[in-house]
């Protein structure tokens, strides 16, 4: 059964959600129950998978029996096995957060669709990250986008299903011109397989069609990952959608997108026509470079939680994409680390923010006032994971962003390191913001300072259940034991770094 | 100089982190329970670091190797004489701010209290953890905890007031330490491939002179708790934190911290040769005198007793890296020992402010007026205090000053001369008067009940006003650590 | 196959393509957009591709269009811009 | 929009023609191995016949044959059948979809192969006519929520 | 505004523009796409799989998955409007 | 010049109806006439993939055949490349759902704001 993991990690998801729909008339219900016994699964199945990986090399199993390039082959190497634990794993905590938040935001008739979707995005996202065919990529890329801007929709304002319309718009935009740009690779090789292509690809790279292509390809996902200029569907869609879709949009769909990108670029065009035919190099130092500035700038401006969270994500990719820009190991390994850190540690704050909401209601920041003391536990795992973000040692966000500068200084763009630093500057101003509010402003009506003492040390305390404050829980203590034990995460992206740029 | 390996450096940083678990479920419910244990880790962790002291003054460094977070990252902790230094003054003063604490915190009937407690173990915690660093990540990870933890005690009372200066408290130690001390981190190790503290220096001989004294005026910006001009003005807006808070923190451990840390980072990482060659130690010298001059002209302004005492403590800083920056034996040590003569007395003081603040409910200097008279013990304790700052003998202020003295003959550097002596005066000049009007002014007549705090918050003052006074006839132990520094740098 | 068929083909397609998102009522762009997606299916068959044509004259000029029909009486025939 | 419209040509005609249309729509699905067509096309055929019932009776008077929870259970079914072959290849010792691998009493590879291909149209033709007219009766009978918060 | 979005759509159009001068020519038999996968499809289809109609074989045999694929996206968009539109259903 | 551009006029015409559909999804204010442009859009694309699988003297791709036998020899030469159309098959299910999608969403914004135009949707909730 073994060698047949890399299908079963996907096609687990997509089988449960046909199921769902096909119980939907029984009496109990067990859409939640499937939905998460899937993702579990897959999340098993994908560290098994990263473990022979790790341990004997990329495995690659032809659908169908076809050997590429005349079938579709699902390829798991280090880098693809990395991710694909990262993607299982949160949305299977999001999954487990689903059972209560669920029923409240999207209502009780809605449930059975929302799990089905719900499994169809985490099945597409998988599929984008083993396939090794560029066309099965778009596929799965539109399952998961499609499932993704119905899922926005459903949220609980009235806007937010304008925002998925955004989002849809610009989300095919994005897919198509990913589509031309595989059409344009198609006429020129004849082949959709990434490794078929890559080695049909060097001997035409001065062809203006495959540069053409290449530009299609960043455009077109870029617009999938929020690259800055074109963020403006993100924070709308991310900030308003219901509060078990958020955590799954800003940590697993943009960073699939960034996945896609930077297999595109690696895998199938090679590290020697991304650094020397095109100028990438600077293309990416200048948009991640904005990105990460005027996305932590506009962070600061904003007064809803969510879109506050939402904003930082194009800030966050900003990072990402940086580390392709210098060029060598040491910043690739920060852009995989940084993957990782950034999904964890966003999910866990989206999932506070949505346990806030089913508890409260709240998403204003100004409204927050006293929370620390109603919500101990919640607002605990918040604060960790802010921390994180800002990349405090000892967390995940520290290790990205040590790789990160030392790439830049190793690429001898020492004017990167504070453009790095100011950015993390910012993060701690907008997140020190919500820290300060959260823990240490007392409501109005209770008072403040040391006279009346007896009142707030009564305050009763209202957490919300265990299976919402568990998960975002997980999540965070996992950036701390991955920040401590940082070799884990930085050997194994080591491995996929030196896999993505050819080296031993 | 041999190395051993020893686990009693970890042993004492997990005293703290044992404690805290025992702090919380003793909760708000049993206060008498929750600080017990306060007590007993106080001590226990005191009795660990204390236990370390023959070995280091026998010459041994301890060291231990916690974890490597990635090759090149590495969590190691390692005791010498120096560290050693440190992490006595830090942890001894714990036993007593504890005693204090109690008794400041119940005087007030404090709110959140155990938040307190807690975020006070695990400043301790971060405390330690920089003194028995063993490399600039380590030291690095343990000076945000301290950052981190300390800001729920400067933001304690919740006010207005203070959350804005705690906010001001955050934004300049964690935005120079990321903006500043961060970089110069990447740079050191891009230049030397290692961030692990050698005698000699690591940069030594790796880099061009202007790469140097870039890396150099980034580490002495980034390290924003040496309180060094201009990135000195979050000790005046932490004062808003209760005073222990400000004793033991803003004049021991926060503070001294940081000091500590740019010590280190001239003596293990440039390394004093290296200093000298390219200038940058008198450079940093009369950076240093500009603060001392500077913040006590500023502390004369200040009406308010805790600022004052603030602004005493930044000038106060300087010297300590003053005598640093001097790179001369006597200087060095001048250095060092200022960093347990200064903590001796400015304890005492900051416990003697909020002992005021107890008795007579008074903030102000102007107004306290005759209080001598009601609160004898305290303000005499006060006067001890004042006098071992402005060095008069026989306090242990005397010593190091001295030492810095002849440092500064030694080094040939007369202006540096002037600036101490200069700043002594104004030490007196700022100090004295209050002791004055508290023993000869006209009393308020709305404090003629007034009388001492409880014996938790004088004993302790009376206690550390003492041992200023007895470090100056048995400065021993202190003495031969810092000498053990100081033969370990110059090689003689 | 035929050149000029082609080209006059591709020039309709050109004509549909611009009718349809210029026309003020929406339910005239529908059909056009019908019409569209049929030329091009006779495009595709031309070109060889029998089965997308077949797909596209089912799906394009007929699924889709009973699609947008259902919508636009959903909502509202008038556009502005 | 699926009100009933009291209109006897389009209600004779549509009763005449809807059974061929259905016929034509099996047939694309079955043929599709030597003609134009296969699962998809024929299932929107299939779909479409369904649509124009649902347009001449009306959504009331159709209930009784299409109703949105068969179309759910067919449309899930169908792609069941579709990942289920997949499913019993990879059980019997091949990889997914794998036909050649599929237990059936035929001679030969090929065979079996187009047999798996058949059985793959018809799951595709299936749930393509379900989703088809899902989506058309959810655009189409949709009643507002008056949301307005 | 309209002018920042036509300007757009040019820059878009140059590229592929740009690109189209590199790409083979139209209906040439030996473009990379007829020399490269495809002949194995054309020339395999009835011994492998049994069916004359290539398009079917490619479609449901060699790269069924992506059929499989295609047939959840519109699984997706089904159960995708169920979930926008229908309050009371699944 | 003339030959080259009838050489490959379906490129043109692909790039200009490209064009449009992508205009008039970023342009147009109207929400049901940017999903006309998506649909242009993506018909455009799918001409180009159309046009990468034309061979000059090619038939269809259905082997000659009669009761399932294969009646004459298989070159690759005589049939048009079947690849690019069994990507637009998928391609083209890709766009309907998008639409389906897409027009579901629309649906409710009129329910919502009683309004399919772009400009007249407020900005803020009220």
């Amino acid at each position: 059964m073994a060698e047949h993991f890399p299908i079963l990690v996907v096609i687990i998801p997509i089988m449960a959600s046909f199921i769902i729909l096909l119980l939907w008339r029984t009496k109990h219900r067990y859409e939640w129950h499937i939905t998460t016994a899937a993702t579990f699964l897959s999340f098993l199945i994908s560290l098994s998978l990263l473990n022979t990986v790790f341990l004997s090399g990329p495995i690659r199993y032809w659908l169908g029996g076809w050997e590429p390039p005349w079938g579709i082959e699902y390829v798991v190497d280090s880098f693809s096995g990395y991710v694909l634990v990262v993607v299982t794993l949160v949305s299977f905590v999001t999954s487990v957060f689903a059972a209560k938040s669920v029923k409240k935001e999207a209502g009780e008739g809605r449930t059975v669709s929302f799990f089905a979707l719900y499994s169809l995005l985490a099945g597409g996202l998988y599929g984008i990250i083993v396939t090794g065919d560029l066309f099965n990529l778009y596929v799965f890329l539109e399952i998961s986008s499609l499932a993704g801007y119905a899922l926005v929709g459903v949220g609980k304002k009235k806007r937010a299903i304008v925002a998925s319309y955004n989002y849809l718009i610009l989300g095919t935009i994005g897919a198509t011109l990913y589509l031309i740009g595989v059409g344009q690779l198609y006429i020129m090789t004849g082949t959709l397989n990434m490794a078929d292509l890559s080695q049909k690809l060097p001997a035409i790279f001065e062809s203006k069609v495959i540069i053409a292509a290449f530009a299609l390809f960043i455009v077109g996902l870029s617009i999938k990952m929020a690259l800055f200029p074109f963020h403006a569907w993100l924070p709308d869609a991310h900030g308003l959608a219901p509060s078990v879709i958020s955590p799954i949009l800003s940590a697993c769909v943009i960073e699939v997108a960034a996945y896609a990108m930077m297999r595109v670029m690696f895998t199938v065009y090679t590290p020697a026509f991304v650094f020397k035919v095109v100028p990438a190099k600077e293309v990416f130092l200048l948009g991640g470079g904005v990105a990460m500035l005027v996305g932590s700038y506009l962070t600061l401006a904003q007064t809803d939680i969510k879109r506050m969270l939402a904003y930082s994500s194009v800030g966050q990719m900003g990072y990402i994409i940086l580390g392709l820009s210098f060029a060598n190991h040491t910043g690739l390994v920060g852009s995989i680390v940084h993957i990782f850190s950034h999904a964890i540690l966003k999910a866990s704050l989206f999932l506070v923010a949505g346990s806030l909401i089913y508890k409260t209601g709240i998403t204003e920041i100004s409204r927050l006032k006293g929370m620390g003391k109603k919500m101990p536990l919640s607002m605990a795992t918040f604060t960790i994971g802010a921390l994180g973000m800002i990349g405090i040692p000892l967390t995940t966000g520290f290790i990205s962003e040590w790789k990160l500068a030392l790439g830049a200084l190793e690429a001898g763009k020492w004017f990167i390191v504070p453009v790095i630093l100011l950015s993390a500057l910012l993060n701690a101003v907008y997140f020190g913001r919500v820290i300060e509010i959260v823990w240490f402003k007392t409501d109005e009506e209770e008072g403040h300072g040391h006279k009346e003492i007896g009142k707030h040390e009564k305050t009763s305390i209202d957490e919300a259940p265990l299976s919402l404050v568990l998960p975002p829980f997980i999540l965070v203590s996992l950036s701390i034991i991955f920040g401590i034990g940082a070799f884990i995460p930085v050997t194994l992206a080591e491995k996929a770094a030196s896999m993505l740029l050819g080296m031993p | 100089m041999e190395t051993v390996k020893s686990i009693a450096p970890i042993c004492a940083l997990l005293v703290p982190l044992i404690a805290i678990p025992f702090i919380a479920l003793a909760g708000q419910r049993r206060p008498n329970v929750r600080e017990f244990w306060t007590i007993l880790a106080s001590v226990i962790m005191f009795l660990i670091v204390a236990s370390m002291l023959p070995r280091v003054q026998g010459g041994e460094v301890i060291e231990y190797q916690l974890l490597t977070l990635f090759p090149g990252l590495d969590l190691n902790f390692r005791v010498d004489a120096f560290g050693l230094f440190f992490g006595l003054v830090a942890s001894f003063l714990w036993i007593i701010t504890s005693f204090y604490s109690i008794g400041y915190m119940r005087s007030f009937n404090e709110h959140a209290q155990t938040r307190y407690y807690i975020c006070f173990a695990i400043s301790l915690f971060g405390a330690l953890g920089v003194a028995f660093a063993a490399n600039l990540i380590t030291i690095l990870i343990f000076y945000e905890i301290l950052t981190l933890s300390t800001y729920p005690l400067v933001i304690h009372e919740e006010t207005p007031e203070a959350i804005k200066g705690a906010r001001r408290y955050l934004t300049y130690l964690l935005g120079t330490s990321i903006a500043f001390n961060l970089p110069a981190i990447f740079l050191t190790y891009t230049v030397a491939q290692t961030l692990e503290f050698s005698n000699a220096g690591i940069l030594a001989g790796k880099a061009s002179p202007l790469m140097i004294a870039v890396i150099f005026i980034l580490f002495i910006a980034g390290i924003g708790k040496s309180a060094m001009m201009p990135f000195h003005s979050w000790l005046p807006a932490a004062m808003v934190a209760p005073t222990p808070v400000s004793a033991l923190l803003h004049a021991v451990a926060v503070v001294k911290a940081g000091v500590f840390t740019v010590l280190r980072v001239v003596f293990h990482v440039f390394g004093i040769d290296l200093l000298s060659e390219i200038g940058l130690g008198t450079a940093l010298a009369y950076f240093a005198s500009f603060t001392i001059i500077v913040a006590s002209i500023m502390a004369l302004k200040q009406d308010n007793l805790k600022l004052r005492l603030a602004y005493s403590t930044v000038s106060q800083l300087s010297y300590i890296v003053l005598g640093a920056s001097l790179l001369s034996g006597k200087g060095m040590m001048g250095g060092i020992l200022h960093i347990v003569m200064h903590a001796f007395g400015k304890i005492t003081l900051f416990f003697c402010a909020g002992s005021i603040l107890i008795a007579v409910k008074r903030k102000n200097i102007s107004e306290m007026s005759g209080i001598g008279k009601k609160i004898p013990i305290t303000m005499f304790a006060f006067f001890l205090g004042a006098l071992s700052i402005i060095g008069f003998p026989p306090f242990g202020g005397f010593l190091s000053k001295w030492y810095l003295v002849l440092g500064s003959l030694e080094a040939n550097q007369i202006p540096i001369l002037i600036v101490i002596l200069t700043s002594s005066f104004l030490n007196g000049a700022y100090f004295l008067p209050i002791v004055y009007r508290a023993f000869f002014g006209e009393l308020d007549e709305k404090l003629n009940d007034a009388h001492e705090a409880s014996s938790w918050v004088v004993v302790p003052l009376v206690l550390t006003a003492l041992i200023s006074m007895v470090l100056f006839f048995y400065p021993q132990p202190f003495w031969r650590l810092a000498a053990l520094t100081v033969k370990g740098l110059t090689g003689g | 196959m035929i050149w000029s068929l082609d080209f006059i083909l591709l020039i309709f397609v050109v004509v549909c393509a611009i009718a349809a998102i210029t026309v003020k009522d929406l339910l005239s762009a529908v059909i056009i957009l019908a019409a569209y997606s049929f030329f091009m299916a006779l495009l595709w068959a031309a070109m060889g591709a029998v089965d997308v044509a077949f797909t596209e004259a089912s799906v394009g000029a007929g699924a889709s269009t009973v699609f947008f029909i259902a919508a636009v009486f959903k909502t509202t025939r008038r556009a502005k811009g | 929009m699926i009100v009933q419209y009291e209109n006897i040509i389009i209600k004779t005609i549509s009763r005449i023609l809807i059974p061929f249309i259905q016929i034509y729509a099996l047939y694309v699905i079955m043929h599709g191995h030597y003609s134009p067509g296969g699962g998809f096309q024929g299932g929107v055929i299939l779909g479409a016949s369904f649509i124009l019932l649902v347009l001449a009776f009306g959504a009331e008077a159709s209930q009784k044959r299409i109703s949105l929870k068969k179309l759910t259970v067919l449309a899930s079914l169908g792609l069941l059948i579709f990942s289920g072959i997949g499913l019993v290849a990879l059980l019997m010792g091949g990889n997914y979809l794998d036909y050649g691998k599929l237990p059936l009493p035929l001679e030969s590879i090929p065979k079996i192969r187009a047999m798996g291909i058949l059985g793959i149209e018809i799951g595709v033709g299936i749930g393509v006519m379900a989703i088809m007219i899902t989506i058309f009766l959810a655009i189409a009978s949709y009643e507002t929520e008056g949301k307005n918060d | 505004m309209k002018i920042f979005q036509l300007l757009i759509v040019l820059l878009t159009g140059g590229l592929l523009i740009y690109g189209m001068e590199d790409l083979p020519g139209w209906g040439d038999p030996s473009s990379p796409p007829s020399i490269h996968v495809s002949p194995r499809y054309i020339e395999k289809t009835v011994e492998e799989t049994g069916t004359p109609n290539m398009v079917t074989s490619v479609l449901a045999d060699y790269r069924s998955y992506d059929t499989l694929g295609e047939a959840t996206v519109i699984f997706t968009a089904g159960v995708a409007c169920l979930l926008l539109l229908r309050k009371d259903a699944p | 010049m003339i030959d080259y551009v009838v050489s490959k006029s379906n490129y043109w015409i692909y790039v200009v109806l490209m064009m449009i559909g992508f205009y008039a999804m970023i342009s147009k204010k109207n929400l049901i006439r940017k999903l006309i442009g998506l649909n242009i859009f993506q018909t455009a694309v799918i001409l180009f993939f159309i046009s990468t699988g034309v061979k000059k003297g090619a038939t269809i791709p259905i082997a000659f055949h009669e009761k399932g036998e294969i009646i004459r020899a298989i070159e690759a030469l005589q049939y048009t490349n079947p690849l690019p159309h069994v990507l637009m098959l998928t391609a083209i299910v890709v766009m309907i759902s998008t639409t389906g999608v897409a027009l579901s969403i629309v649906i409710k914004i009129y329910d919502a704001y009683k309004t399919i135009e772009e400009d007249e949707i407020p900005d803020k909730e009220e």
